[in-house]
C-alpha cells in the first residue's frame, strides 16, 4: 500500500493524479473464510482491521449490503467523548478514546480527530448533581473532565445564551477537553483501506439474508449476491439491523431499532469551536471544518427502519438550538437525515457470544457508538480471535438482561450520543 | 410524520397526539414467581423488532387517553390498521 | 454604468419604482420586482462570489433556486444579517445591503485564487485524508488553518429581532408549483368545493410562463397567468401562496412549506408580523408540478463569470428586462434552448451564435435562426472558455459521432455570455423525500419520480414531458382524477389550448470532451459551489469510490446549499461512464429535505424565548413573586426554591428557613405534587398490584406511603395515598412523575387488568396544597379551623375534611420534614386566598415560607428519599432499606416483585442508602461526589458509591449527607473517602440515614 | 358528606369573593388590530369529570341535567350554562354554573347505580373563549387538528394539543371556540394565544 503524505500528494500532483491506487480492492469472494464480519460500518471494518493486524487472521471478509460506511457511521454527529458514568462503560470508551488519539497515524489516513472538547450543559439542580457525579467518577477512572460553572461555560462558548432569563438557564456544565469530533467517512475508509491492505476482502452491495446452520451452529452466511459463503466464525456488526439478523439465526434481542435524526445548516464562518450538548433542552451541536453546524436530534419514539423520522423531532431540536444560540435564528438548515439506531434497555452495547454457536454479536451501540468505533473493533476482534470475552467486554454480555446486571447509562447518566 | 386512526375517537389524528408504547401482545406471565430469570428477562426486554409489519401499542395521550394496537410497516411507515386491545388484527388467522 | 444592461420589456419589474440597494459598499439602483441577481446583472456586475476551494471568481448562473454561485451575505446591521442568501431568490428593497462573502482583499481580486492556482493541483478530492497527519500533535494547528477557509456567510452576532410563525393546514389537494401544470390543476379544482392549496416558491405564479413566449388560449402566457391567478385568488376554496417553497415531503402526505413573508420588503419584519412562516400541510392528495431544472453542460472553464444556463438568459431578458451581455454563444443539446438566442437578438443583443452538439437539427428551427441573424454550428461544442474574470470567448470545435472526442479545428468565438443547455432535470426532489428512488428514462435522459406509496400524482415537466400542452393537459387531468377520487363533482373539464413549438430531437450529452484528458484539461466544473470537477469524479472512482454515494462523500458533489440541483445528474453521468455502468445502474444519491434551506427561526416558530416550553405555575404564584422567591425548574414547573431576604446568601436563607420549621412553623407550596383521584370497587386491589406495599386494610381517613417500582424491580415513583372512602382514594406522585404515573396506571388497567373496576383522573391542578410544618403548625392552624386537632382525634397519617380559613379543605397530617405537619388541600381557585390567610394569621406565629431547597434539606435530615435524586433507576426498595414497604405476602405478584428477585438484585454488596457524616462538619460534600473506601494509589480507583444528597444542617450545626454505598448498611461507623475535587478528599463516616429525631417524636407529636 | 363508598365534598366556600381564576396573573389588555381576536376567560364554572359506561350514565345525565347524552365520539350537548362533552368512550366533561357543582355531583351520584367515577376538577381548569374572524387562524397556528368547519362543525369537541399543552376545544359557532385549559398551563396558553393573535390584534 502506498503511503499517504504531503510528499505523495505532491508527487501525484505532478502526474495529474492519474496514478493513485485504489483504496481497497473490489474482490470476488472466496468460498470459505476464517471469519466473516457482517456489516461494513466503522465497527465492522475496525474489527476486521484489528483481527488482521493484532491477531494474525487474514482470511476475513466484511460483507456490506450497501456501500462501506453508509450506515450509522455515515450519518452520525461524530461526537467523541469518554466521560461515561459507570466504570464498565467509562473503561470501554476511554479505551476507544486512547485509540482515537493515534488513529490517523496508525491507519495512515487522516480521520481528522479534532479534540476540541465537549461540553454537557446542566440546566437544573438535578442536572448539576448528575454532572458532578459523572465528573467525579471520571476523575477516579483517570478520565479528564471538570465541572464548570456558568462563567466557565461562557468563557468556552461565548455565543451561548447564558442569560439567567432563559426558559432553562444554563447553570454549568461538564467539560471534557479530550473529547471532540472526527470525520466520520474517513474513519470507515481508513479502516477499510487498512483492512484491505492486510488481506481482508471487502464485499460491498451484498446483503446477508440468512445463516448456514448446522444444528445450533453457524457454518456460514447466505447472501443475495454470492449465495452461501462459509465461515468458521461470524461477527454480526449491523447496528440497527441487529434484530433482523438475530431473526435469521432464530433468536430475539433486547433491542429496538429507532430512527435517530440529524441535520446540518448551511456553511457559515466558524463561530463554534467546541461540541455543545444539552439534555434538558435536547440539542447537540458542533461546527464542522467545512463550516456547517452539525446538529443531533432526539430519538424518535417509535421503531423504524426507514432512515427517516418525524418532522416534529426536527422542529424540537431546532427550537432547542435557537434557545441555546439565539444568533443562529437566521442561519438556515440545509439538510436532514436519519439513521437506524439499535437501542438497548440500558443504553449500553451488547458484545460477545450469542445464543447460537460461532455467531458473535457486537451491537446495541444505539445513539452513541461512533465514539467507540476503534475500541469496539479492537475489543471485538479479540473476542472473535480468542473465542473468549475480553475483560472490557465482559459486562456487556447478553446475560445481563436475565441476571439484571444492567449498566444503566440512560437512567443514571441521562446523556445520549 | 405518522397519522394514526384512534379507534375510540374514530378519527385519524396527528402523531403529536399519541405516545408510542412498544410491541403489542406481550402478556404478563400469569405467575411471575414461577418464571425463571430467563423467562422474566425475555418478558421484560427481548423484542421482535421486525423490519416490516409490526404490531405495536400506542396511546392517544393528548386525546382520549386510550391504549390501542396498530399494525404499521416499519420501513414504509404506513399504518395498515388499528384495533382494540385484546383483539387480533384484521386478516389474522 | 448605472443599469447599463437594462432593457425594456421585463415582465416582473416595475420600471416606475426605482429601488436603491447596496452591494459590497456600493450604492446601486434597480427596479421593484428585481431579484438581487437581476439587479446586479443589470448593473453589469459579473463577479458575485469566489469559489470555496480554489477561490475562483464566479457569476450568476441561473435565475432560480438552483443557483450555486450567487450566494451573498445580507443585512444592514449585526442582528439582521442573513448568511448565504441566493441572489436569484431575493427581491431587492430600498436599503437592502448585500455583500460577497469570500475573497480577500476583495471579491474582484482574491489572493486565495492565487493559492488556488498553485495549490489547486495539490487539493484533489480527499486530499486532507492523505496529509496533515504528521506530527500527530500538530493536527490541531493544521485544523485551525483549515477552518479559516470554512463557511460561506457569517452568522449574526446579535439575537434575531424577528418573530417566526407556524401554521397547520389541511387540504384535499395540495399543488406544488404554479407553472402551467399547477395552474391548470388549480383551475379545475377551484371550480369544486375541494379545499385546495397551490404554492410556488417564486415571487409570483407562472413558472416558466413568466419568461417564455408561449401563447395560451390565444393570450401571451403571462396574461393567461394573470387571468388564472385572479380567478384563483377569488375562489374561496383555494389558497394561493407565493414565495412559499415546499421544502420537505414527509410520510403520509405531510408537506412542510416555508413562506418568506417579509424578506422582500425589508431587513426586519414590520412590527407584529412574522418574518417567515412554516406551513405544516396535511394533504389528502398532492400534485407535484415542480417543473424541471435546466442542466448546463460540463466543459473547460465553464465556471468563468458569464457562463449561464440557457433558460436563465431568457428569464433575465423577458422576466427582468436585463440582457446580461452583448455577445452570446449558446451551446445546446435540444431545440428549446434556441429560444434564449431568439430572445437575445430580439432584445437587441449584438450577436448570438448557437453551437448545437447535434448533427441533425430541425431545419425549420435553423431557418428561423438564420432569419434572425443567428449563426448556427451543428455537430459542434464549446469545449473551453477563454477569459479569467469574465467570459471573453468560446473555443468551439466539432465533435465525433460518439461525442467522445473533438474533431476538426478550433474556432474562437468572442462572447461575453456563454449559455448552455444539456437538457432538463425534472424536480423530482420532493417525490423522493419519503425514501423512494427516481427512475432514469433513457429517452429523455432524465430522472423522473419513481413509484410512491404517497397519494401523489405528477404533472408537467416534472413527469418528464416537457411540452406546454402536456403540462396543461396533465395538470388538468391529475386534478380531475383526484377530485373524482375524493367525490367532488367536476362541472368543467374543458382543456386549455396553447400554441406550441415543436420539441425536436434531443441528444443526451453531459460532458464535453477536451483535447487533453479530463485529468489534464483546464478545470471542468460539475458542482460549482464545492468546486467539484469532472476530473475529481473520475479520480474518486479510480480510487475505488464507485458507489454514487461514495462519489458524493469523497468529492462533496451535491453537498452544498443548492444540494446539487444542476450538478448531480452531470456528476452521475460522469461517474457512470468512468465505472462502466449505465446511469440507471449508477442511480442518484439520496434526496432529503430541505429542498431549499430554511432558517432555524422559522423551524422553531413560536417555540422560542418565553414560549420555548410551558412554564407551569401553582395557584399561589402571584404571592411567591411578590415575596421575591427564586425559582427552581422541576420538569416544566417553576417552584419556589427559597425566599431570600435582603443580603442573605442561599445558605443563610436555607439555615433560616430550616430553623424556622424545626423550631416554629414554616409554610411550603406543595401544589405541584402529582395527584390522582382513584375511584371504583377495585381501587384497593389495583393499588395493591401497582405499589410494593399492602393496601387492603387502609381505613377511611387514613393515609399511607407507597413505593412504586417498574417490572424490573427498580423504584420509579413514591408518594402518599389516602383512603377517602371505601372505593375512593387519592394518590400523590412526585412532581416530575405525575404524567408518567398516570399513563402507567392506565397502561396496566387498560391492557392487563381491564376487569378491575377502577378509574383514574388527574386532580393535580385541581387541588392547591399549602403545607404547614413545624411544632408551631398546630397552633397556627387552630386559629383558622374548627377541626379538632387533638392528636388523639387527628393522629399522624390521618386526613380530615374541614373548613380552613372559611374554605372547604382536606387536611392531611403527613410529614415530609419530620415535624408536625398539616398539608391543607383546597380547590385551587381558593389556593391563593388560603395561602394569604395563612400568611396573614401566621405573622404572629412567625410563620416562615420555605422553598424546595429547605424542604430537601429537612427531609434529608430525616433520611427520606427523593426519587430521582437518591435513586436513579438502578435502585430497589431493599437497596434503600425499605424492605418494610415490600409486602411479599400479597397474593398478587405486584409490579416489580419478580424483577427485584433477579440474581443481580439479590446479590451481596449492592449499593445501599446510608447516612454520611463528614469528619469536618463544616464541609458540605458536593452532591454526586464519588466514594472510595481507601484513598487510591493509582487510577482507575475502585469506587464504591456516591453522595446522593448533601446539606448543611442548621439544626445539627454541621454538614451531613445521604449516600449509596456498596454494602453500606453493614458498614456502620466505618469511614470512607469522598472525592470532592481533583486530588481533594474528605473523610466521612457511614451512619444511619436518619440524622434528626430518629424516633420520629416530632412528627408523631402528641 | 362522604358516604362510605365515595367522598363527595362541597368545595366552594359559602363566602363569595375568595376565588381566583387560573388566569389571575396574566397580562391582559388590547392589542390594536382591525379584526382583533377575542380572548376571554369564562370563570365561575363547575367542572365535573364523569367516568363510566355510557349505559350507566346516559339516563342519569338526562335526568339530572336535563340534557341529551352525547354518546357519539366527539359530540356535545348543551343548554344554557350546562354542557356535557364526550372525551373518551368512558369519559365526559360536564360544566355547570359554579355554585351548582357539588349539588350536581351529589344528584348524579344518587341517580347512578354501578361503577362510575365523578370527579370535581373545577379548580384544575378554566374556560377561554376565542372569537372573531381570525379565531380559527389562531387555532391553526396552535394545533395540528383540522379546525376547518367542514371537519370541525359547531358542537364538535376534541381533545388535542395546543402549542405544547393539552386542550379540549369545542366549536361554539363559525367564529367562536371554547377552550378548556389546565390551570398550571393557563399562563403559557394565554401568552401563546396573544402572541399568535398579535398580527390580527387582540381583545382580551
Ligand atoms: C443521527 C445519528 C447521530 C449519532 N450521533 C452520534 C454521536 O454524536 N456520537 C457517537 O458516538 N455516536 C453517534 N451515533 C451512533 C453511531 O453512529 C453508531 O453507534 C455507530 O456509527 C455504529 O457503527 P456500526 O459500525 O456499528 O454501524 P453502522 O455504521 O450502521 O454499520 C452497520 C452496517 O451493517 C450493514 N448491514 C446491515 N444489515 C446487513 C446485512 N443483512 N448484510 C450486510 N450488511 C448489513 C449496514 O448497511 C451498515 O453499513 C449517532 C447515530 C445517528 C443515527
Ligand atoms: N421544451 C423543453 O425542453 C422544456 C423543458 C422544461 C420545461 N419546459 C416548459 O416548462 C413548462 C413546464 O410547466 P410546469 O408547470 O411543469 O413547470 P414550471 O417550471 O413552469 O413550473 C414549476 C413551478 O414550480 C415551482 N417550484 C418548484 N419546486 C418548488 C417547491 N419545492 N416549492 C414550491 N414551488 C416549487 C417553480 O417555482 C415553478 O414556478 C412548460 O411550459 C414547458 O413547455 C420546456
Ligand atoms: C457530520 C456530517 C456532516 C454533514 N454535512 C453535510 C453537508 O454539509 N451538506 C450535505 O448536503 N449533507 C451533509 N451531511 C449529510 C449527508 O449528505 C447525508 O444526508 C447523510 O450522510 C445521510 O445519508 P443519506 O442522506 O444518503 O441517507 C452530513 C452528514 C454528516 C454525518
Ligand atoms: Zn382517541
Amino acid at each position: 500500500m502506498e503511503k499517504y503524505s504531503a510528499y505523495s500528494l505532491f508527487k501525484h500532483a505532478l502526474g495529474h493524479h492519474e496514478n493513485w491506487q485504489r483504496q481497497w480492492r473490489n474482490p470476488e469472494p472466496k468460498k470459505h473464510y476464517d471469519v466473516i464480519i457482517i456489516g461494513g460500518g466503522g465497527h465492522g471494518l475496525a474489527t476486521a482491521y484489528y483481527l488482521a493486524k493484532n491477531h494474525g487472521i487474514h482470511n476475513i471478509a466484511v460483507i456490506e449490503k450497501g456501500y462501506l460506511g453508509g450506515g450509522n457511521t455515515g450519518r452520525n454527529t461524530t461526537i467523541v467523548r469518554s466521560n461515561y458514568l459507570w466504570d464498565e462503560s467509562a473503561h470501554l470508551y476511554e479505551h476507544a478514546l486512547t485509540l482515537w488519539e493515534g488513529l490517523s497515524q496508525d491507519l495512515n489516513y487522516n480521520v481528522m480527530f479534532s479534540q476540541r472538547g465537549v461540553l454537557n450543559l446542566g440546566h437544573t439542580l438535578q442536572d448539576m448533581r448528575d454532572i458532578e457525579r459523572r465528573v467525579s467518577a471520571n476523575r477516579l477512572n483517570g478520565i479528564d473532565g471538570e465541572v464548570l460553572d456558568v462563567d466557565g461555560v461562557r468563557r468556552i462558548v461565548p455565543i451561548l445564551n447564558t442569560s439567567k432569563n432563559t426558559r432553562f438557564p444554563v447553570l454549568g456544565a461538564s467539560w471534557q477537553p479530550r473529547g471532540g469530533v472526527a470525520r466520520h467517512d474517513a474513519v470507515a475508509w481508513g479502516y477499510a483501506r487498512g483492512a484491505d491492505r492486510l488481506g481482508v476482502d471487502l464485499l460491498q452491495q451484498c446483503t446477508v439474508t440468512g445463516f448456514e446452520m448446522s444444528g445450533n451452529q453457524v457454518r456460514g452466511v447466505v447472501t443475495n449476491r454470492y449465495g452461501t459463503i462459509e465461515a468458521d466464525r461470524v461477527g454480526c456488526v449491523v447496528a440497527g439491523n441487529s434484530g433482523v439478523l438475530a431473526g435469521y439465526a432464530g433468536f430475539e434481542l433486547p433491542i429496538e431499532s429507532h430512527p435517530l435524526q440529524a441535520l446540518v445548516s448551511e456553511p457559515i464562518k466558524p463561530v463554534l469551536d467546541t461540541v455543545v450538548m444539552s439534555n434538558q433542552v435536547h440539542g447537540y451541536i458542533s461546527q464542522s471544518d467545512k463550516g456547517d453546524l452539525v446538529i443531533g436530534a432526539g430519538i424518535d419514539s417509535y421503531t423504524g427502519y426507514g432512515q427517516r423520522g418525524s418532522f416534529t423531532t426536527i422542529e424540537h431540536t431546532i427550537a432547542a438550538i435557537v434557545e441555546l444560540f439565539p444568533i443562529f435564528s437566521r442561519v438556515r438548515m440545509n439538510r436532514q437525515w436519519g439513521g437506524i439506531v439499535d437501542t438497548t434497555p440500558d443504553a449500553c452495547p451488547i458484545m460477545g457470544t450469542s445464543p447460537v454457536e460461532n455467531l458473535y454479536l457486537n451491537c446495541g451501540w444505539g445513539t452513541g457508538g461512533f465514539k467507540a468505533t476503534p475500541g469496539s473493533g479492537h475489543v471485538f476482534a479479540e473476542c472473535l480471535a480468542s473465542n473468549d470475552t475480553p475483560q472490557l467486554a465482559k459486562p456487556f454480555n447478553l446475560q445481563r438482561f436475565y441476571s439484571g446486571a444492567l449498566i444503566d447509562e440512560h437512567g443514571a447518566a441521562g446523556v445520549a450520543h | 410524520m405518522l397519522k394514526i386512526h384512534c379507534p375510540y375517537c374514530q378519527e385519524t389524528r396527528e402523531e403529536e397526539e399519541f405516545h408510542y408504547s412498544g410491541q403489542a401482545h406481550i402478556a404478563r406471565p400469569t405467575d411471575p414467581e414461577s418464571c425463571s430469570d430467563e423467562d422474566w428477562g425475555n418478558y421484560l426486554y427481548f423484542r421482535k423488532n421486525p423490519r416490516g409489519r409490526h404490531m405495536e401499542m400506542w396511546v392517544h395521550a393528548a386525546g382520549c387517553r386510550k391504549f390501542f394496537n396498530v399494525v404499521r410497516d416499519t420501513v414504509t411507515y404506513e399504518v395498515e390498521q388499528t384495533y382494540l386491545i385484546g383483539h387480533v388484527p384484521a386478516g389474522s388467522t | 454604468m448605472s443599469q447599463s444592461n437594462r432593457i425594456p420589456g421585463g415582465r416582473c419589474v416595475d420600471y416606475g419604482s426605482e429601488i436603491n440597494f447596496r452591494f459590497n459598499g456600493r450604492s446601486l439602483k434597480g427596479y421593484k420586482g428585481d431579484t438581487l441577481a437581476s439587479a446586479l446583472l443589470a448593473n453589469e456586475i459579473k463577479i458575485v462570489g469566489r469559489s470555496f476551494k480554489y477561490g475562483r471568481p464566479r457569476g450568476v448562473m441561473s435565475a432560480g433556486s438552483e443557483e450555486p454561485n450567487a450566494i451573498l451575505q445580507l443585512g444592514a446591521n449585526p442582528a439582521s444579517q442573513v448568511p448565504n442568501v441566493r441572489a436569484t431568490q431575493q427581491q431587492i428593497f430600498n436599503g437592502l445591503t448585500s455583500r460577497t462573502t469570500n475573497g480577500w482583499p476583495s471579491v474582484d481580486f482574491d489572493v486565495m485564487s492565487l493559492v488556488g492556482l498553485v495549490a489547486g493541483k495539490l487539493m484533489p478530492p480527499g486530499f486532507y485524508y492523505k496529509t496533515l497527519m504528521f506530527p500527530q500533535f500538530l493536527w490541531h494547528t493544521y485544523e485551525r488553518i483549515v477552518r479559516r477557509g470554512a463557511g460561506i456567510g457569517i452568522a449574526p452576532t446579535e439575537p434575531d429581532p424577528d418573530r417566526y410563525d407556524k401554521i397547520n393546514r389541511h387540504c384535499d389537494l395540495l399543488i406544488i408549483g404554479a407553472g402551467p401544470a399547477g395552474l391548470a390543476a388549480a383551475l379545475i379544482a377551484s371550480k369544486t368545493s375541494a379545499r385546495v392549496i397551490l404554492l410556488d416558491e417564486h415571487d409570483e405564479a407562472g413558472g416558466t410562463l413568466l419568461y417564455s413566449n408561449d401563447i395560451i388560449e390565444g393570450l401571451p402566457g403571462i396574461d393567461w397567468v394573470k387571468q388564472i391567478t385572479a380567478e384563483l385568488n377569488a375562489a374561496a376554496n383555494v389558497d394561493l401562496l407565493t414565495r412559499t417553497t415546499a421544502v420537505g415531503y414527509h410520510d403520509q402526505n405531510f408537506i412542510v412549506a416555508h413562506e418568506r413573508r417579509t424578506d422582500h420588503l425589508a431587513d426586519v419584519a414590520p412590527a407584529g408580523f412574522a418574518r417567515q412562516r412554516v406551513h405544516r400541510i396535511r394533504a389528502r392528495h398532492v400534485i407535484l408540478a415542480t417543473g424541471a431544472h435546466e442542466r448546463p453542460l460540463v466543459f473547460a472553464n465553464n465556471d468563468v463569470p458569464g457562463c449561464m444556463q440557457a433558460s436563465a438568459v431568457s428569464a433575465y431578458i423577458n422576466g427582468y428586462g436585463v440582457r446580461p451581455g452583448k455577445r452570446l454563444v449558446l451551446m445546446t443539446t435540444n431545440d428549446n434552448a434556441y429560444e434564449a438566442a431568439f430572445d437575445w437578438i430580439e432584445s437587441g443583443g449584438e450577436s448570438a451564435v448557437v453551437v448545437d452538439i447535434r448533427t441533425s437539427v430541425n431545419s425549420e428551427l435553423l431557418k428561423r435562426a438564420a432569419t434572425a441573424g443567428i449563426r448556427t454550428l451543428t455537430g459542434s461544442a464549446v469545449f473551453e472558455v477563454k477569459g479569467k474574470r469574465q467570459v471573453k470567448a468560446a473555443l468551439v470545435c466539432g465533435l465525433d459521432a460518439e461525442r467522445n472526442a473533438l474533431i476538426g479545428n478550433d474556432e474562437t468565438i468572442p462572447a461575453d455570455i456563454i449559455a448552455s443547455s444539456g437538457g432538463w432535470s425534472p424536480v423530482v426532489h420532493l417525490s423522493c423525500h419519503t425514501g423512494i428512488k427516481p427512475d432514469w428514462r433513457e429517452d429523455i435522459a432524465a430522472f423522473v419520480p419513481g413509484a410512491t406509496n404517497q397519494k401523489m400524482l405528477t404533472a408537467g415537466a416534472v413527469s418528464g414531458d416537457f411540452s406546454l400542452s402536456a403540462a396543461l393537459r396533465q395538470g388538468a387531468s391529475a386534478a380531475a382524477t383526484i377530485l373524482a377520487d375524493c367525490g367532488f363533482d367536476l362541472e368543467d373539464k374543458a382543456t386549455t389550448s396553447c400554441q406550441e413549438h415543436t420539441v425536436g430531437m434531443f441528444q443526451p450529452c453531459f460532458h464535453i470532451p477536451h483535447r487533453k484528458p479530463t485529468s489534464r484539461s483546464p478545470a471542468q466544473f460539475v458542482d460549482y459551489q464545492l468546486d467539484v470537477t469532472a476530473a475529481a469524479i473520475e479520480l474518486a472512482t479510480r480510487e475505488g469510490f464507485e458507489s454514487i454515494e461514495h462519489v458524493k462523500r469523497y468529492t462533496a458533489l451535491g453537498f452544498g446549499t443548492d444540494q446539487g440541483k444542476i450538478s448531480n445528474v452531470n456528476g452521475i453521468a460522469i461517474a457512470a461512464r468512468s465505472t462502466g455502468r449505465s446511469i440507471s445502474e449508477t442511480g442518484t444519491t439520496m434526496f432529503r429535505p430541505n429542498y431549499t434551506p430554511v432558517s432555524f427561526g422559522a423551524m422553531a416558530g413560536r417555540d422560542v424565548d418565553e414560549l420555548f416550553q410551558p412554564k407551569r405555575y401553582t395557584a399561589m404564584q402571584p404571592w411567591h413573586e411578590q415575596a421575591g422567591a427564586l425559582f427552581e425548574d422541576v420538569g416544566q414547573w417553576k417552584r419556589p426554591w427559597y425566599y431570600p431576604q435582603t443580603g442573605e446568601s442561599l445558605q443563610d436563607a436555607i439555615n433560616r428557613e430550616c430553623l424556622a420549621v424545626r423550631s416554629g412553623v414554616g409554610i411550603l407550596d406543595a401544589s405541584t405534587l402529582g395527584k390522582i383521584d382513584i375511584q371504583g370497587p377495585d381501587a384497593r386491589e389495583f393499588l395493591n398490584r401497582i405499589y410494593t406495599n399492602a393496601w387492603m386494610k387502609l381505613g377511611i381517613g387514613k393515609c399511607r406511603y407507597g413505593l412504586m417500582c417498574g417490572e424490573d424491580g427498580m423504584i420509579m415513583d413514591d408518594g402518599v395515598t389516602a383512603c377517602l372512602a371505601d372505593n375512593h382514594f387519592v394518590m400523590t406522585t412526585t412532581t416530575g412523575g405525575a404524567a408518567r404515573v398516570l399513563e402507567w396506571l392506565e397502561l396496566w388497567h387498560q391492557t392487563e387488568w381491564p376487569e378491575l373496576e377502577v378509574y383514574f383522573n388527574t386532580v393535580t391542578d385541581h387541588w392547591a396544597t399549602a403545607t404547614l410544618s413545624g411544632p408551631g403548625s398546630r397552633a397556627l392552624l387552630a386559629e383558622l379551623t374548627d377541626l379538632d386537632l387533638d392528636p388523639t382525634n387527628f393522629p399522624f397519617m390521618d386526613w380530615r375534611e374541614a373548613m380552613v380559613a372559611d374554605i372547604p379543605a382536606r387536611v392531611f397530617r403527613i410529614s415530609f420534614t419530620g415535624e408536625l405537619s398539616y398539608e391543607i388541600n383546597v380547590n385551587a381557585n381558593y389556593g391563593l386566598t388560603l395561602w394569604r390567610r395563612l400568611i396573614e394569621v401566621g405573622e404572629k406565629h412567625n410563620l416562615t415560607p420555605y422553598g424546595t431547597e429547605t424542604m430537601h434539606a429537612l427531609r434529608a435530615e430525616k433520611g427520606f428519599i427523593i426519587v430521582g435524586q437518591d435513586t436513579d433507576g438502578s435502585v430497589t426498595p431493599e437497596d434503600i432499606g425499605m424492605e418494610w414497604a415490600i409486602a411479599r405476602r400479597k397474593q398478587f405478584s405486584f409490579i416489580g416483585r419478580r424483577g427485584m428477585a433477579r440474581e443481580d438484585c439479590q446479590r451481596q454488596q449492592r449499593k445501599q442508602l446510608v447516612g454520611l457524616l463528614p469528619v469536618n462538619g463544616d464541609v458540605v460534600l458536593p452532591e454526586g461526589s464519588q466514594i472510595v473506601f481507601d484513598k487510591p494509589h493509582q487510577l482507575p480507583a475502585k469506587m464504591v458509591g456516591h453522595v446522593t444528597s448533601s446539606y448543611y444542617s442548621a439544626v445539627l450545626g454541621r454538614s451531613f449527607a445521604l449516600a449509596l454505598i456498596q454494602g453500606g448498611l453493614g458498614r456502620m461507623d466505618e469511614t470512607v473517602q469522598v472525592s470532592i475535587g481533583p486530588d481533594t478528599w474528605e473523610t466521612a463516616e457511614i451512619t444511619a440515614s436518619v440524622f434528626y429525631d430518629p424516633k420520629g417524636e416530632q412528627q408523631h407529636v402528641q | 358528606m362522604s358516604n362510605n363508598s365515595y367522598a363527595i365534598m362541597e368545595q366552594q366556600p359559602s363566602i363569595k369573593g375568595l376565588a381566583n381564576t387560573p388566569l389571575v396573573n396574566v397580562v391582559r389588555g388590547a392589542i390594536p388590530g382591525p379584526n382583533a381576536v377575542g380572548i376571554e376567560e369564562h370563570d365561575d364554572v363547575g367542572h365535573l369529570v364523569l367516568r363510566g359506561d355510557a349505559t350507566l350514565l346516559a339516563s342519569a345525565v338526562t335526568e339530572v341535567l336535563d340534557l341529551a347524552f352525547p354518546d357519539q365520539p366527539l359530540s356535545s350537548c348543551s343548554r344554557d350554562k350546562t354542557c356535557i362533552r364526550w372525551i373518551s368512550p368512558d369519559e365526559w366533561l360536564v360544566t355547570v354554573p359554579g355554585t351548582e357543582t357539588s349539588s350536581v355531583e351529589s344528584s348524579l351520584r344518587d341517580a347512578i347505580v354501578g361503577h362510575v367515577a365523578i370527579v370535581n376538577v373545577s379548580g384544575g381548569q378554566t374556560i377561554v373563549h376565542l372569537t372573531g374572524k381570525h379565531a380559527s387562524d389562531v387555532l391553526m397556528k396552535s394545533t395540528s387538528y383540522d379546525v376547518h368547519e367542514l371537519n370541525f362543525p359547531t358542537g364538535k369537541v376534541i381533545t388535542t394539543t395546543l402549542a405544547q399543552a393539552q386542550v379540549i376545544i369545542r366549536r361554539l359557532d363559525t367564529d367562536q371556540f371554547e377552550l378548556v385549559i389546565r390551570r398550571s398551563f393557563a399562563d403559557y396558553i394565554w401568552s401563546w394565544l396573544r402572541d399568535a393573535a398579535t398580527e390580527f390584534g387582540v381583545n382580551g
